[in-house]
């Protein structure tokens, strides 16, 4: 227990200190999530709504796909990629191992699948007559898509910050493909981990509260601005 | 009024697995406005929206003599409003302005247009209001206003007005008829209001049962229904069983139980039983036989008196039952009441004539 | 022993590329070691590898996991040098080709630490006898199963003992090392575990030490060179640089006084151009 | 890349053999996530449900709060949860730690969140003049709740396949409580790293590729029902 | 026609942050039925919604005399059905047995009571139905019959029949007027259709700019509105500036225009100055100025004739513009046309006077 409130302590003070470790882990954590989550935005949303809204053949195993992939484990996509990016594997010459690429692409393998499933659920969630009168009023396949997206943007909100929340705090890919190198692949879940196997629970906490501040903060604001989009 | 401009042959819709609808042939003229007249659930909201492009069918459909290969482009040459107004979360201003954003109109120019329709709906005043916290009217006036402004070749409207309150509904209506006449829009209407259908439209088209069952020019499909449920539908209520007598040049004498009537209608071929249709708005009461035109004057008895709205409906006992419409004054002046004698006169030119087994 | 492969060539402990600040920057600059969790849990590799770059302008990436994985990266040439723990493993890892130079950088050692009340009685025992004496009384022990350096030290002091290993006293956790000691104190069970992390840990555990000392609990690390014949890609130059620098002077002289502020004596021993043979 | 052929191969040879480690892996995972998630949805779903048509003061900040909770680091969560367990902790007669309960519960606390968030905006997006109309019908609170959730029931599958296979593949918090005993709290994940730190990647790839299989298999079911329910 | 039901005073309705409707005092009598009638937008909706606890409201509310304290039991007393209806995605049956199951009737008797009211509103062999598969009229129904089916005390109605078609709705109006009065159901209902609120009705509200305008028995309401605004809602199209020249017992005679007009109405209260209102149904169009039993007489140029459904709306200028409505019988048999000269008249009992500056 008083882990936990050493862990607060020593998280307000490395904050106030702008300890510099943890500056960089947070950073590091942020800019690889961040990409990641991004880049599964602006592929996944789109996919998303295409197979939330479709009627070709092969949609609904795309869609189970999708779904599948929301339970992607970590450490097997952390494996799945490093076997491609070590310099046995098909794309050795990249040498991508232990740099924060890995880790994005690896984030994106993760993050993607969820944002493509809840994307699909969340476009499907609007009245399907509303569909029919967007392809009335002369709406492109595009065009739909892009408007129901648009209107079902509180639970794509939510998609996102699903896909978010899952790669800034997973551990298994990041640390097999990144490294967790000081100063660039350590981010704040492999920092969390390294120093708990170091026995630092202390420090551990620490991490874990930066890292849960992040998160919240960037929630409060998105569950801010999903509350504000409802109609009372 | 020139060509055709929507022509659907063997038409069928089908929704949930079942078909739901079915024209043998649908020739919409270019320019006119044609009324959808039928029962709740008789398909007349597939038939429209199959029309438009918008539900698979079966058959064939043309538009302005060719088929149409892209759905996107006649979709863009026409506009839907449909039974419910479908309005996306946003302001009223860009509801408005949809259709015209979707077709790549410049800002300025579609803030333009749709601030007209709104105008033209009088809705302008709430462009800046989000859609979600419209009342129902208001909701579908900016509905309307976002099909108008489009400025489409054929509008397809869905229960249009259903909402609207009836000074609105009214001006509305002599506005629309106006406007869309002007432009030579074509205009597709479905519509539960007789009143508006006989004022907005040029042909009316009744659709019972999944079928297309009558189509022809508003007037006469009132006056004369293809069949008894047709004529039940339009408000034909007296539809009587009847027997040929004798048949001239000029006039046909039925007999209707144990009455004489004249009528000019023709008689169904080889049918001596047909069918006779009065409407109850052209049965006249008066509290003495008098002098009158009309050739058919009945004695009969008041069953009862409903009023209905304006006007009250008269249910007469003349050896057969007789509906009548007459308006309140007139009820008032004539001072009906249960059980009094009266009578009941119509002229031999209103009623038509029905063969008794016509295919439903 | 494996003392025949050690020390293939003459280290350039004292040479200047390895002591001084070297300006020019190499031509692959990327080194890829493949390494234990013990030595990036300790916090070793957070002292030496800054110092390695510094001084020969190499860029390290250390992938740190078990033993066996670190090889088996190694063996397929994805990494340029591998600093592991577990002998018999090194030892088919050079058979197999894989290994160019192997070198003995350092050893601690191993411990069997068990609940204070030293249920098996068996404090002060040499290993073997403890091992049996914990089968006898049928006390748990907790045994990593990852094929990790200790568990592979593990498994044969077992085989010395002639004890086939099982339920229900012999549980498997599965884990590293931390979280293994943590196992074994909740479960109040005796494990097998390296001076270096026990030290680390000892603070939050209920483990005490039961038997140290002699020639079989010894723990030593060498650093292989992975085969540039056998594997074109690999860096040779940057493998054999960081090699000579775990040998040098400099890097021996931190290695020998890595621990010391904290737990008041070193985790590891600097062992540099010595046997394996020799260590006591 | 061979590596992922061969991982195909064991597993298709290991599940055919019936292979004992390989079905106690996976029967514990399952029957840890499983009761996780049933516990997660039993307590999660209602709550979310009220939370996101709830009007109380403070929703805002559940709100944000179950969010953030979509992002908990399993790392840090099993270490909360490890503290609380340890011997040392305030829960430590239980004698919780390495046990299916432990792992049960670290899981718990990552599935609930998911859940809770993603009912609540399940439930919020249905029409709120919905909502009136059960209250004018004469549903209670609780009635009403009931009714919408079942009315979202296909965004609320959704939510709780989530939250299934964010716990079926995270391995973080299950280490860190369950300990990974082999043939108790082995699961499928934490086998999956153990192969992985023993440099047995084609190993890893079959547990990887039957930890899928079940994801897949349970997802495709559920999106086949999802998809039935979609109106046409 | 015993006491008050449901009691409002000081009631006013926000929405969206905005006053959207106020009324001073409503009293809702036991076993009446109540139309409110206004235009779109006018806060009808929002008023009926608040009435039945389902919208906060500031003000007094008071059911059978106390107020209400437990909302959730009086709204298990009474049913809303809504403007849109909003069903459930489920069967027809669930969805129209939904009310009785939430007040935990047993699955026999809802299922029984749940069919009696399918069986009703005409949609019976729907039952089975996912209910999102319904035709906008088919949905409508379900929609009251889920209302229905609880037998509430007061039943709420917001414009219950805008998607019917037109026999159907004849029909069930005569049907439900006749069940509700049987059963003593006390009946709040939101309209557009002046017919409807005639026929359904004992009184009419009339809410406008979200104020509660004028509340009286149904054919006072549209014989006398209380202001020109009300008047033209109503459909009083006929408002005229006049001066009052002499005042008898039993006549008043007004000048409009160049001509004398006589009236039984009262005078407002000292205006010299008020408006003179007469109903277009009032107005009857005569050939020739013939004898009649109609006071006033006025001759007027036809300007436009303007068919409204089975009507004619006649604007004349008679001196100052009058609008009179006849129906299209009588305008063939008189044959009218723009430019004829025809007499005008109406009773001197008719009309009635408002006064000018009415506060609004
Ligand atoms: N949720 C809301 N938020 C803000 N304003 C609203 C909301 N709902 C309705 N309004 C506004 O309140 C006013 C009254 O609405 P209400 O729905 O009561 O009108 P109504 O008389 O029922 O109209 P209609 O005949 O069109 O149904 C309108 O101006 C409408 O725009
Ligand atoms: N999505 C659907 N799936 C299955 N059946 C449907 C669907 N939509 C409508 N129907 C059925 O098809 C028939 C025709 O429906 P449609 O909406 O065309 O009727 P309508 O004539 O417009 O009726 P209304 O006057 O009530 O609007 C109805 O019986 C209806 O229940
Ligand atoms: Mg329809
Ligand atoms: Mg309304």
């Amino acid at each position: 227990m008083e882990l936990i409130f050493e862990g607060l302590r020593e998280a307000v003070a490395r904050i106030l200190t702008l300890d510099r470790d943890l500056l960089e882990a947070a950073s590091a954590s942020l800019v690889t999530s961040g990409s990641a989550t991004s880049l599964s935005v602006v592929t996944g949303v789109p996919l998303g709504a295409a197979l939330g809204l479709g009627r070709f053949r092969g949609r609904g195993l795309l869609l189970a796909l999708a779904n599948t992939g929301m339970g992607l484990p970590p450490v097997a996509v952390g494996l799945f990629v490093a076997v491609f990016i070590w310099r046995s594997g098909p794309a050795g010459q990249l040498e991508w191992f232990c740099t924060r690429q890995a880790i994005i692409t690896a984030q994106y393998l993760l993050a993607a699948p969820t944002i493509v499933g809840l994307t699909a659920v969340a476009v499907q969630s609007i009245d399907p007559m509303m569909r029919l009168q967007l392809t009335a009023l002369g709406a492109t396949r595009l065009q739909s898509i892009a408007l129901l997206m648009r209107e079902s943007r509180l639970l794509i909100l939510t998609a996102v910050m699903a896909g978010f929340g899952a790669v800034i705090s997973e551990i298994g890919a990041s640390l097999m493909v990144g490294c967790n190198i000081k100063g660039d692949t350590r981010i704040l879940t492999t920092a969390i981990a390294l120093e708990t196997s170091k026995g630092e629970f202390g420090a551990a906490f620490a991490l874990a509260f930066v890292l849960l501040g992040i998160i919240f903060a960037l929630n409060a604001l998105t569950t801010w601005a999903q509350q504000r989009a409802r109609p009372q | 009024m020139s060509g055709t401009i929507l022509e659907a042959e063997d038409f069928a819709v089908a929704r949930g697995g079942r078909e739901v609808v079915r024209a043998h042939e649908l020739r919409i003229r270019e320019g006119e406005a044609l009324a959808i007249l039928g029962p709740n659930g008789a398909g007349k909201t597939s038939l429209l929206l199959a029309l438009a492009t918008l539900l698979p069918f079966a058959g064939r459909l043309r538009f302005r003599g060719s088929s149409i290969d892209r759905p996107l482009a006649f979709r863009r040459r026409v506009a839907v409003a449909f039974q419910r107004p479908l309005l996306l979360d946003r302001s009223v201003r860009e509801n408005a302005a949809l259709g015209l954003a979707l077709r790549g109109v410049s800002r300025r120019e579609r803030d333009q247009r749709a601030h007209d329709a709104l105008v033209r709906l009088g809705v302008a005043h709430l462009a800046g209001r989000s859609a979600r916290t419209l009342s129902g009217g208001e909701a579908q006036r900016v509905s309307l206003a976002r099909a108008l402004a489009v400025g489409p070749e054929i509008l397809f409207l869905d229960e249009p007005f259903s909402a609207l309150d009836a000074p609105t509904r009214e001006t509305l209506v002599a506005d629309l008829a106006r406007v869309l006449r002007a432009r030579g829009v074509t205009t597709v209407l479905v519509t539960h209001d007789r009143d508006e259908a006989l004022s907005l439209s040029d042909r009316v088209a009744i659709v019972m049962g999944g079928r297309l069952r009558q189509i022809g020019d508003a007037a006469s499909v009132f006056a004369t229904p293809v069949d008894s449920e047709v004529a039940a539908f339009v408000g034909v209520e007296n539809v009587l069983p009847a027997r040929v007598v004798s048949v001239t040049e000029e006039l046909t004498t039925l007999r209707v139980a144990d009455h004489l009537v004249e009528v000019t209608a023709d008689v169904p071929a080889g049918d001596d039983f047909p069918l006779l249709c009065i409407r109850p708005d052209d049965v006249i009461i008066a509290r003495e036989p008098g002098p009158t035109s009309a050739r058919n004057a009945l004695a009969g008895t008041i069953l009862r008196l409903e009023p209905i709205g304006r006007r009250v409906r008269v249910l007469l006992d003349c050896g057969f039952p007789l509906v009548a419409h007459v308006t309140v004054r007139s009820a008032r002046e004539l001072g009906l009441a249960e059980g009094d004698v009266v009578t009941a006169s119509f002229k031999a030119t209103l009623p038509h004539l029905l063969a008794r087994h016509r295919a439903a | 022993g494996g003392g025949g492969t050690t020390g293939g060539r003459p280290a350039s402990a004292a040479g200047p590329a390895a002591t001084a600040r070297q300006d020019a920057v190499p031509d692959r600059p990327e080194l890829l070691v493949a390494t234990t969790t013990s030595t990036q849990d300790s916090g070793l590799l957070d002292i030496l590898i800054p110092d390695f770059e510094r001084r020969t302008g190499y860029r390290v990436k250390t992938t740190a996991v078990g033993t066996g994985a670190a090889l088996a990266i190694g063996a397929k040439g994805d990494a340029d040098v591998v600093l592991v723990h577990a002998i018999s493993a090194e030892l088919a890892f050079m058979a197999g080709g894989n290994g160019d130079r192997r070198l003995l950088v350092m050893h601690n050692d191993f411990i069997l630490t068990g609940p204070p009340s030293d249920p098996a009685k068996i404090k002060g025992k040499p290993i073997l006898d403890g091992l049996n004496a914990i089968v006898a009384t049928g006390t748990p022990f907790i045994s990593r199963g990852d094929k990790s350096g200790t568990d592979i030290l593990e498994k044969s002091l077992f085989k010395q003992a002639g004890i086939t290993p099982g339920a229900p006293w012999y549980i498997e956790s599965g884990t590293g090392m931390g979280q293994s000691l943590t196992v074994a104190s909740e479960r109040k069970a005796y494990i097998i575990t390296d001076r270096a992390t026990f030290l680390a840990r000892r603070g939050q555990l209920a483990l005490e030490i039961s038997i140290e000392g002699g020639a079989p609990l010894l723990n030593p690390y060498h650093v292989i060179t992975v085969n540039t014949a056998k594997f074109p890609r690999v860096n040779g130059k940057g493998a054999d640089a960081f090699a000579d620098y775990l040998v040098s002077e400099r890097g021996q002289a931190l290695i020998a006084t890595f621990g010391k502020d904290t737990y008041g004596q070193p985790l590891f021993f600097a062992d540099a151009g010595k046997r394996v043979e020799d260590l006591r």
